[in-house]
């Protein structure tokens, strides 16, 4: 008994902040939390729009697992972009994979059948600045849109500015540029194949 | 009777040895590699040479200004880290890019840490990986030796980027462990790579004026052989291994030895007394440790080079090697 | 409506207060009885230092904690004031604690360099060229005559934590403004020149020189060194000559006339006034003593 | 510290001035130094994380002081920790509400300040022995100390890496960026200098 | 290397020394200065200043006062202590002061002055007054003891231990090799090699009463291989003389610090004596070809060490040579006797220029250990030592590889320079014999020895731990 | 085979090439303050070692079993820290109590560690790194110590050298110890992009 006393006597204090601050915590959270979600889907919102200039709103669509190149399972959210009209637009997901130091997170956006890329744009990366950061650089993200949605291939020299599977490497970071090619292909293609399988889409067209 | 006497402890005579003779010698051993780097590279070399050179002079004599020492410009060895620092430089890169990296080199690398003798890693060094990592796209690309119509691909304006990013032996060779094939065509370039009329850093490319250089310090013994001899031995060794392993994807081990910075670091980088050990057994650890970690980068990494970082990454771990190498007394260790 | 919000508010909050709660009295119930039961004696000093740290275990200090640093204090004085939170508030602290176990009776020792004899009195039989050091150059015979006198390469100054020594043109000079008495120096000099005197009064007399040479030696290899004439020791007793060196009893000492006249008396001025209001030591006179004769 | 009334004012004003420079947190305490290497590659982020600590600071004191005479010994430490991680909590919440974009940048080190050891010092040295004034006073001054120097360090490594400050471009377009200074480098470097450049100062005044 | 002991025996003599020890240095010899001077008679001294203390161990007491009258060889100090050895006045005449007078190495230190009489007759060198017959079984071993220790002998070689606790049988630490060092590795130094051409039969006698003393089986006698006239000579002698048996001469390669008694028992037994040891403890005892001929002399004759053999040399001196000097006669006294200094000397040392004390009060008395005065120009000791120009450690390891006992000069150096005792002690410091060759080394000049030996004094002031 | 592959690059990747004093800036206070003496320096490293390693497991665990998807949420900058403080307490007093020895050599160590931020720096960027497997975690956390004791045993051992130097005396400390830093983060750029 008199133990509990003392308990009480060293505590009380610490108690009762701790329900307070605890308190104190939720109540912010409850209030700003619905911003902090829509500042996600702004993001996102943006980053996909940027892509896909027609979409007017983004859809949920399905979350799905894919295999990177190195057998890392990677999780994957697919939005369906509809027009101002509703009707879809294209598709937009994220996906990640190695870069040169670390991860590199990417948002892709294709068409609406998988048949030309809308461009990509990246989420996270730490690649070297001055060299493969380059992958965040229009000159070479270009170069990713209304290629075709098949495998794209990476070259040292070409010209960049015309459509077609063939992706000149940034100059001194062709690792980076790799990487980027990796993950996209990679993904597309599995993407593609789950969604298919589930019926998200059809082959038809 | 006798005036002006003097006293001092003993001894009262000294070798006639100073660290600037040290110093020259080192200096008329660059002199081979310095006249190769004017010879392929032309009159540009000489002009990034004798900038490295005067801004690390100049340099050096303002840090002991501002930090009010006695002016240590005597001892050369400011000239020594100016000319090494240029050597390891690409061809093409800007004098102002030169000067950024000499400066740092003595500024940092050297001065900071108290001057000559006090610095942890190799002043050279350090500037040149600063100047890598600050402007890197001008640190790899190379020009091809003035005197050639290689075989490598040509330098020219409209095959400009990748053409010069593969210019350098090395980087034939990382694409060749890339492509698992093509090794082949590096180890023709053996001859080239020992004359020096391939692509490179001013003073990596020929091979035979470094072996000149190095084979007067050693004569001298200015440095220490255990060094190079490590060095050496434990590149050739590692890149033996993956020679063997798939001669198409790697580069023969004489390949890995005479081309890049191998032979430059061996004998003058490697060498730099005040950033290896003391010790026998520190060299030997030393030395090792910077073949292994070359070749690692070189076979394993992503940069087609790997000597800076390797002799930086010994350098940080000398002062470890030197107390793992502690020597211990001709009589043993003192029992009490 | 208010009423509804704030239900709801609370609604979605309470998870969050009562985990709060749960691991506030959780913990408190684990350091508590912890504490308890995993009780370890510790020297009282020491707990009291780690008392007036700051206990932010930053590792500012170069130890492991303020734990550590607290036991490595206790032991090792020298290392007060490393302790950057803390700063000088802590230092003093410390110092308080610290000193409370160094029990002194008496005056406070100060310390009195026994050797007046600057760069000119002396007199060089050669030229130095070693180490800049006392203790290397004392290892060396004869690097200046006389072999008791200072030789004024600064083993002491650098001892001196409290930059309370300073070698003033070949001869070191203790400035009792800034001195804490804390004897570094005394045991710093090779030549033991420095001797920690018991301070009975603000300033004390003292005869600045160590030499045992005879007065003729001594005169040739110094200017201002005893001599060993006598002439102090037949003013007062509390001055005696021995081995061709006068001493003063410090315990005896007292600024009489006796004293006063054996002050001025001294041929060489070799007795000096020391501490923190004494004037400057008189010049030498010139002309040898008559008692002498 | 006195409790003289004549002398409060200018003790608020000493205790200010400091955090600014004479206790100056990175520069004198050399506390705190993972944000301050982490968090100044650009002004901006700097500025923000400066402004998160100054928030805690602020509370964490005014909590810690407020209950200064309510403390047990062996429970201090807990509750201290308590306070300032709620208070880290709800910055970080504000950020990611308000400000996403540097919320992002910031990333794990806006709760990092948690361990922060201005905050905990702040609260053992200051809060726990003074009255809300003083604390108060004590927590803006450091907060603000902390602040400015992570922001000249920050302007340093801005200028130099991207040739702006602010991403207001200051150096003619030619200069090519020093990337070095953006990376890890830039940040030992900086900071290495500055402190010893700070160092030589000191040491003249004095 | 096998066993290196039985190998001498079974070998002919060969005068190319094969043993040697790792690390040393060669410093220019410049022997050719002295080295065919044969031992000349030293100056007629009119005062003799006779340190109390030329040995290690206690001081000597004065047996007489101010004002007393001496004979030549008369004992006039002595100390009861076991590690000690008595003094003797090299003159005849009157005690003209009981003063302190310069020491070389204790700076000022007692010593009786005597002022000799007109008519004193100084002791002349004698060829060899020994011969090859010697035989030692006439005098027991106490009795050889006890001449030593009456005689003043101590080492002659440089420490000046008192030969006496040297010879004598120890139970702790019993005695099976004799190292007898005829190396003279320092460079101008040649009054070990004149004695060995010239006292050859002197030196073998007292090798043989040595051995008698110690009980040692085998005597090695270890001569640098630059002087192949002494090794021919002494091993002549030894093929002659009767007990020759376990007597060799072992010629060891000629390297600077060569004479070191622990290089000298690495390079010819291949043993270590342990740091901070000493080779008795490893059964061996090492005596310098000067003392053991002042063993002979004190044994047969019953003369007591009042004169020896110094080298006065160096280029400034006008006739550098070999002298036969009594003890107690002053630096100056002896510089003026071979002529006088010709050109500006810079440095008057006592000992040789590797491991020598450069003196500044030239009326320092010659003492037992006094091998050699050299006098060295400006031009010898160099610029860069002149004017003391140093630049900083490049580490070039060179301190390290010369060091004989395998230290890490600079380490304890750079330690002892920042005051941090307790790393120089980790570095083995105590190890340190002080021989120089770091110092020799070093291209950027640092006197690694002098921080060495000041970092030595600091830490045994430390160990004393002075009372407060 | 794979997942011994990835965890192994892992750890590799987290003790060389993403090292959290070279490229997170975690842990500087101590790598500043206790790198001193080699000795010192490994007792630190080892500390953290133990206590990055405990705290990753814990705090992955927590994270996963209680908080993930639930409003607590919130309050994991919280539960975080106090589990932190709350076991390396215990183990101190446990060692100090138990093993006396133990704790003299590495425990000392233990209550700095609190506060540093290596430790909070990891279990938060084990979380940012979406690592859903424990013992990914636990190696992952166990490299980052090995990665902290190396760093701090090689800038231990050239401050060592450096107290022999002739530094300026202003850019003594922390100064020179930030320079040195900086240049070993150079120096081990030389590994970037080998793992990926
Ligand atoms: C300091 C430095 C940083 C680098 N960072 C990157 C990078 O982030 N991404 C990349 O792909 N290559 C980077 N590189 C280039 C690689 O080392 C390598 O040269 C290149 O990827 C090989 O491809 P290449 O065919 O373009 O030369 C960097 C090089 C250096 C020297
Ligand atoms: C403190 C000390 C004690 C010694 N004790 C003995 C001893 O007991 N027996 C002995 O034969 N030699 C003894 N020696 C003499 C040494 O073995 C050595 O011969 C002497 O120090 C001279 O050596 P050096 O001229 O090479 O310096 C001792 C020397 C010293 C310094
Ligand atoms: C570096 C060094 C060099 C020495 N060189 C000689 C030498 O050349 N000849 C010699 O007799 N003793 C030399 N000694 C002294 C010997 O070590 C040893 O003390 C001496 O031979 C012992 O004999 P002693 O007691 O009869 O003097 C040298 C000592 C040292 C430390
Ligand atoms: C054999 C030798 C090699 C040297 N190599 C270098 C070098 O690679 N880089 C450099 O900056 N200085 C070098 N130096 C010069 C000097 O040692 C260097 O500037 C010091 O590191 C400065 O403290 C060398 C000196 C010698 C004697
Ligand atoms: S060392 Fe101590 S006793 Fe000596 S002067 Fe300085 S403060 Fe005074
Ligand atoms: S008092 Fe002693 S320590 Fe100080 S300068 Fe004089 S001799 Fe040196
Ligand atoms: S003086 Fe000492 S440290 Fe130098 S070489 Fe000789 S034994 Fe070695
Ligand atoms: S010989 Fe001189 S420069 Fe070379 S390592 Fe030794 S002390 Fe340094
Ligand atoms: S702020 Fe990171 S350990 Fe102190």
């Amino acid at each position: 008994m008199p133990k509990i006393k003392y308990f009480f006597q060293q505590s009380w204090l610490l108690i009762i902040s701790s329900f307070c601050f605890g308190l104190l915590i939720a109540i912010t959270n409850a209030a700003w939390s619905p911003r902090i979600v829509q500042n996600k889907i702004d993001k996102l919102n943006r980053l996909m729009g940027g892509l896909l200039p027609k979409a007017h709103n983004f859809q949920l669509q399905t979350e799905l697992e894919i295999e990177s190149a190195k057998g890392k399972k990677v999780k994957s959210t697919i939005y369906k972009a509809l027009s101002d009209a509703g009707e879809c637009v294209g598709l937009a997901f994220n996906t990640s994979g190695p870069g040169f130091a670390d991860r590199i997170e990417l948002v892709v956006a294709v068409d609406d059948n998988f048949q030309n890329f809308a461009g990509y744009a990246v989420l996270a990366s730490n690649e070297t600045p001055g060299f493969g950061d380059q992958i965040k650089l229009p000159y070479y993200r270009n170069q990713f849109i209304a290629a075709p949605a098949a495998k794209l291939e990476l070259v040292k020299t070409g010209n960049a500015e015309k459509i077609d599977p063939e992706i000149v490497a940034i100059t001194g970071a062709t690792v980076s540029s790799e990487a980027v090619l990796e993950i996209i292909n990679n993904s597309i293609t599995q993407i593609k194949d789950q969604m298919l399988k589930k019926g998200l889409i059809s082959n038809d067209k | 009777m006798l005036t002006d006497l003097r006293v001092s402890c003993a001894p009262h005579i000294s070798k006639p040895l100073s660290t600037r003779s040290v110093m020259i010698d080192v200096i008329i051993g660059l002199v081979p590699a310095v006249v190769a780097a004017g010879y392929y590279f032309r009159i540009y070399a000489l002009i990034l040479t004798s900038t490295c050179v005067i801004s690390a002079v100049v340099t050096e004599w303002l840090c002991n200004k501002i930090l009010k020492k006695p002016n240590s410009l005597d001892d050369f060895s400011a000239v020594v880290t100016g000319i090494i620092l240029a050597l390891s430089l690409p061809p093409s890169l800007p004098i102002w890019a030169a000067i950024i990296g000499s400066v740092f080199s003595i500024a940092i690398g050297k001065m900071v840490f108290g001057g000559l003798g006090s610095n942890i890693f190799n002043p050279a060094m350090a500037g040149r990986a600063f100047l890598t990592a600050c402007f890197g796209m001008l640190m790899t690309s190379w020009t091809v030796p003035a005197t050639i119509d290689t075989t490598m691909p040509k330098i020219s304006a409209e095959n400009t980027i990748h053409a010069r990013t593969q210019a350098t032996p090395l980087a034939w060779s990382k694409q060749a462990i890339k492509t698992k094939t093509g090794a082949e065509v590096v180890n023709e370039q053996f001859k080239d790579t020992f004359t020096g009329e391939v692509g490179g850093c001013l003073g990596e490319t020929s091979a035979v004026a470094l072996l000149l250089g190095g084979l007067y310090l050693l004569i001298r013994q200015t440095i220490a052989w255990r060094i190079p001899l490590a060095v050496l031995a434990s590149a050739f060794v590692f890149s033996a291994i993956g020679y063997l392993t798939d001669n198409t994807a790697y580069a023969s081990p004489l390949t890995h030895l005479t081309s890049g910075g191998m032979l430059l670091c061996a004998f003058f980088i490697a060498t730099d007394p005040v950033t290896a050990p003391l010790t026998g057994r520190g060299m030997w650890i030393f030395g090792i440790g910077v073949g292994a970690i070359t070749m690692l980068i070189r076979i394993v990494g992503e940069y087609p080079e790997g000597i800076m970082y390797a002799v930086l990454l010994m350098n940080a771990v000398t002062p470890l090697i030197d107390r793992l190498c502690k020597r211990i007394p001709a009589g043993g260790k003192p029992s009490a | 409506m208010i009423l509804a919000d704030i239900f709801q508010l609370w609604n979605s909050s309470w998870p969050a207060g009562m985990t709060m709660l749960a691991l506030g009295t959780g913990f408190a119930i684990v350091l508590l009885i912890a504490s308890e039961k995993l009780k370890v004696k510790i020297d009282p000093k020491i707990e009291q230092i780690h008392q007036a740290l700051p206990k932010v275990d930053c590792g500012a200090c170069g130890f492991a904690g303020c734990g550590s640093y607290a036991k490595a204090v206790a032991e090792k004085p020298a290392l007060i004031g490393k302790c950057a939170p803390g700063g000088p508030e802590t230092a003093g602290k410390i110092a308080e604690i610290l000193s409370l176990h160094i029990s002194d009776s008496g005056p406070a020792r100060k310390p009195m360099v026994h050797c007046r004899a600057q760069t000119d009195d002396k007199t060089y039989f050669a030229t130095y060229q070693g180490i800049r050091t006392c203790i290397a150059a004392n290892a060396l015979a004869n690097v200046q005559a006389c072999k008791f006198g200072c030789l004024g390469f600064s083993d002491c100054v650098s001892a001196c934590k409290f930059n309370a020594l300073h070698v003033i043109d070949g001869l070191a000079v203790v400035d009792y403004e800034k001195c804490t008495g804390c004897g570094a120096c005394s045991k710093a000099c090779p030549r033991n020149l420095i001797e920690m005197v018991p301070f009975s009064q603000e300033n004390m007399m003292t005869v600045a020189c160590r030499s045992y040479e005879n007065g003729k030696t001594t005169r040739s290899m110094c200017k201002v060194g005893c001599i060993g004439c006598g002439l102090c020791a037949k003013q007062t007793e509390i001055f005696a000559v021995e081995d061709n060196l006068a001493r003063l009893d410090y315990d005896k000492y007292q600024l009489t006339g006796q004293t006063k006249t054996a002050f001025d008396k001294c041929p060489t001025g070799v007795i000096v006034l020391c501490g923190p209001t004494a004037p400057a030591p008189r010049q030498p006179s010139r002309k040898p003593a008559s008692a002498t004769a | 510290m006195t409790n003289e009334p004549q002398a409060t004012s200018v003790l608020y004003k000493q205790t200010l001035i400091a955090g600014l420079w004479r206790e100056n947190p990175v520069f004198r305490l050399l506390l705190g130094m993972c944000p301050t290497l982490a968090v100044t590659a650009a002004v901006k982020p700097a500025l923000t994380m400066g402004l998160s600590v100054i928030f805690v600071l602020f509370c964490s004191n005014i909590v810690v002081s407020l209950m200064r005479n309510l403390l047990k010994p062996h429970l201090r430490i807990l509750m201290f920790t308590l306070t300032i991680s709620t208070f880290v909590t709800i910055a970080d919440l504000f950020l990611k509400a308000f400000q996403p974009r540097m919320s992002e940048i910031l990333g794990p080190y806006v709760p990092l300040i948690i361990v922060n050891c201005i905050i905990i010092c702040r609260a053992e040295a200051c809060a726990s022995k003074n009255p809300l004034l003083t604390s108060i006073i004590d927590a803006i001054g450091m907060g603000i100390g902390f602040t400015l120097t992570l922001c000249v360090l920050a302007g340093i490594r801005e200028i130099l890496s991207t040739g702006a400050v602010w991403e207001i471009p200051i150096l003619p377009a030619a200069f090519v960026p020093w990337t070095a200074m953006r990376m890890p480098v830039g940040a030992f470097l900086t900071l290495g200098l500055l402190l010893g450049l700070v160092n030589a100062i000191t040491k003249r005044k004095a | 290397m096998g066993n290196p002991a039985s190998n001498i025996l079974s070998m002919k003599i060969a005068t190319k020394g094969i043993f040697t020890f790792a690390g040393g240095t060669h410093p220019p010899q410049s022997k050719e200065l002295t080295a065919e001077s044969e031992i000349q008679r030293g100056p007629a001294v009119k005062q003799a200043a006779v340190m109390l203390s030329q040995h290690l161990g206690a001081a000597c007491q004065p047996l007489l006062r101010k004002g007393n009258m001496v004979q030549a060889g008369q004992k006039i100090g002595d100390s009861d202590a076991f590690v000690s050895a008595p003094v003797h006045s090299p003159i005849s005449g009157k005690v003209k002061d009981i003063a302190l007078q310069s020491h070389t190495v204790l700076g000022r230190s007692p010593a009786i002055i005597i002022e000799a009489y007109e008519h004193n007759p100084t002791k002349r060198p004698v060829a060899d007054k020994f011969t090859e017959e010697f035989d030692e079984n006439k005098y027991s071993a106490e009795q050889i003891c006890d001449a030593v220790r009456q005689a003043g002998i101590v080492g002659m070689g440089g420490a000046g231990f008192p030969t006496r606790v040297k010879i004598e049988p120890n139970p702790q630490f019993p005695k099976e090799t004799m190292i007898i060092n005829g190396c003279e590795c320092e460079p101008y130094i040649t009054c070990d090699y004149r004695i060995m051409l010239e006292w050859t039969n002197q030196i073998m006698a007292g090798i043989k009463l040595a051995r008698k003393a110690s009980g040692c089986s085998q005597v090695l006698i270890g001569i640098e291989d630059n002087k192949p006239e002494a090794i021919e000579v002494m091993s002549t002698v030894i093929e002659k003389s009767p007990n020759r048996d376990g007597i060799k001469v072992v010629p060891v390669k000629t390297k600077y610090p060569q004479g070191g008694e622990r290089q000298l028992i690495q390079a010819i037994l291949n043993k270590n004596v342990p740091t901070g040891g000493i080779p008795p403890m490893i059964g061996i005892v090492v005596l310098n070809v000067a003392t053991a001929a002042a063993i002979a002399e004190a044994v047969v004759d019953n003369t007591p060490l009042t004169h020896r053999v110094v080298t006065v040399t160096g280029e400034a001196i006008d006739e550098p040579g070999n002298y036969y000097v009594p003890i107690g006669t002053s630096v100056e006294e002896l510089i003026e006797f071979c002529g006088g200094v010709t050109q500006k000397s810079a440095k008057v040392i006592v000992g040789g220029p590797m491991m020598g004390i450069a003196i500044a009060d030239l009326t320092t008395p010659i003492t037992k250990t006094t091998g050699a005065i050299t006098v060295l120009t400006k031009e010898q000791i160099g610029k860069a030592k002149f004017e003391r120009q140093q630049t900083p450690c490049i580490r070039c390891g060179r301190c390290l590889e010369v060091c004989p006992e395998h230290l890490n000069p600079t380490k304890i150096a750079h330690a002892v320079k920042n005051n941090l005792l307790d790393v120089a002690e980790s570095y083995y410091i105590s190890g340190c014999m002080e021989c120089g060759c770091c110092s020799y080394v070093c291209p950027a000049n640092i006197e690694l020895t002098g921080y060495i030996r000041t970092g030595k004094i600091f830490l045994a002031r430390q160990k004393k731990k002075i009372p407060e | 085979m794979d997942t011994l592959n990835i965890l192994l690059t892992g750890f590799i990747s987290i003790v060389i090439i993403n090292n959290l004093v070279f490229t997170k800036f975690l842990g500087i206070c101590p790598y500043l303050g206790v790198s001193g003496r080699i000795d010192m320096a490994f007792g630190m490293g080892m500390a953290v070692t133990f206590v990055v390693t405990l705290s990753g497991t814990l705090t992955w665990l927590i994270d996963h079993l209680i908080l993930l998807g639930t409003p607590l949420e919130v309050t994991r900058y919280v539960c975080f820290i106090l589990v932190i403080a709350g076991a390396v307490q215990l183990v101190e007093m446990y060692l100090r109590k138990f093993f006396p020895s133990l704790y003299e050599s590495f425990g000392i160590f233990l209550p700095l560690i609190t506060t540093n931020c290596a430790i909070l720096g990891l279990c938060l960027f084990i979380n940012l790194w979406g690592i859903d497997n424990l013992i990914e975690a636990v190696v992952l956390s166990f490299g980052a110590g090995i990665g902290f004791t190396m760093a701090i045993c090689i800038m231990a051992g050239i401050r060592e050298s450096l107290n022999l130097a002739d530094v300026p005396e202003c850019l003594k400390g922390a100064p020179i110890t930030l320079i040195t830093a900086g240049l070993l983060t150079l120096a081990f750029m030389g590994f970037a992009g080998m793992i990926r």
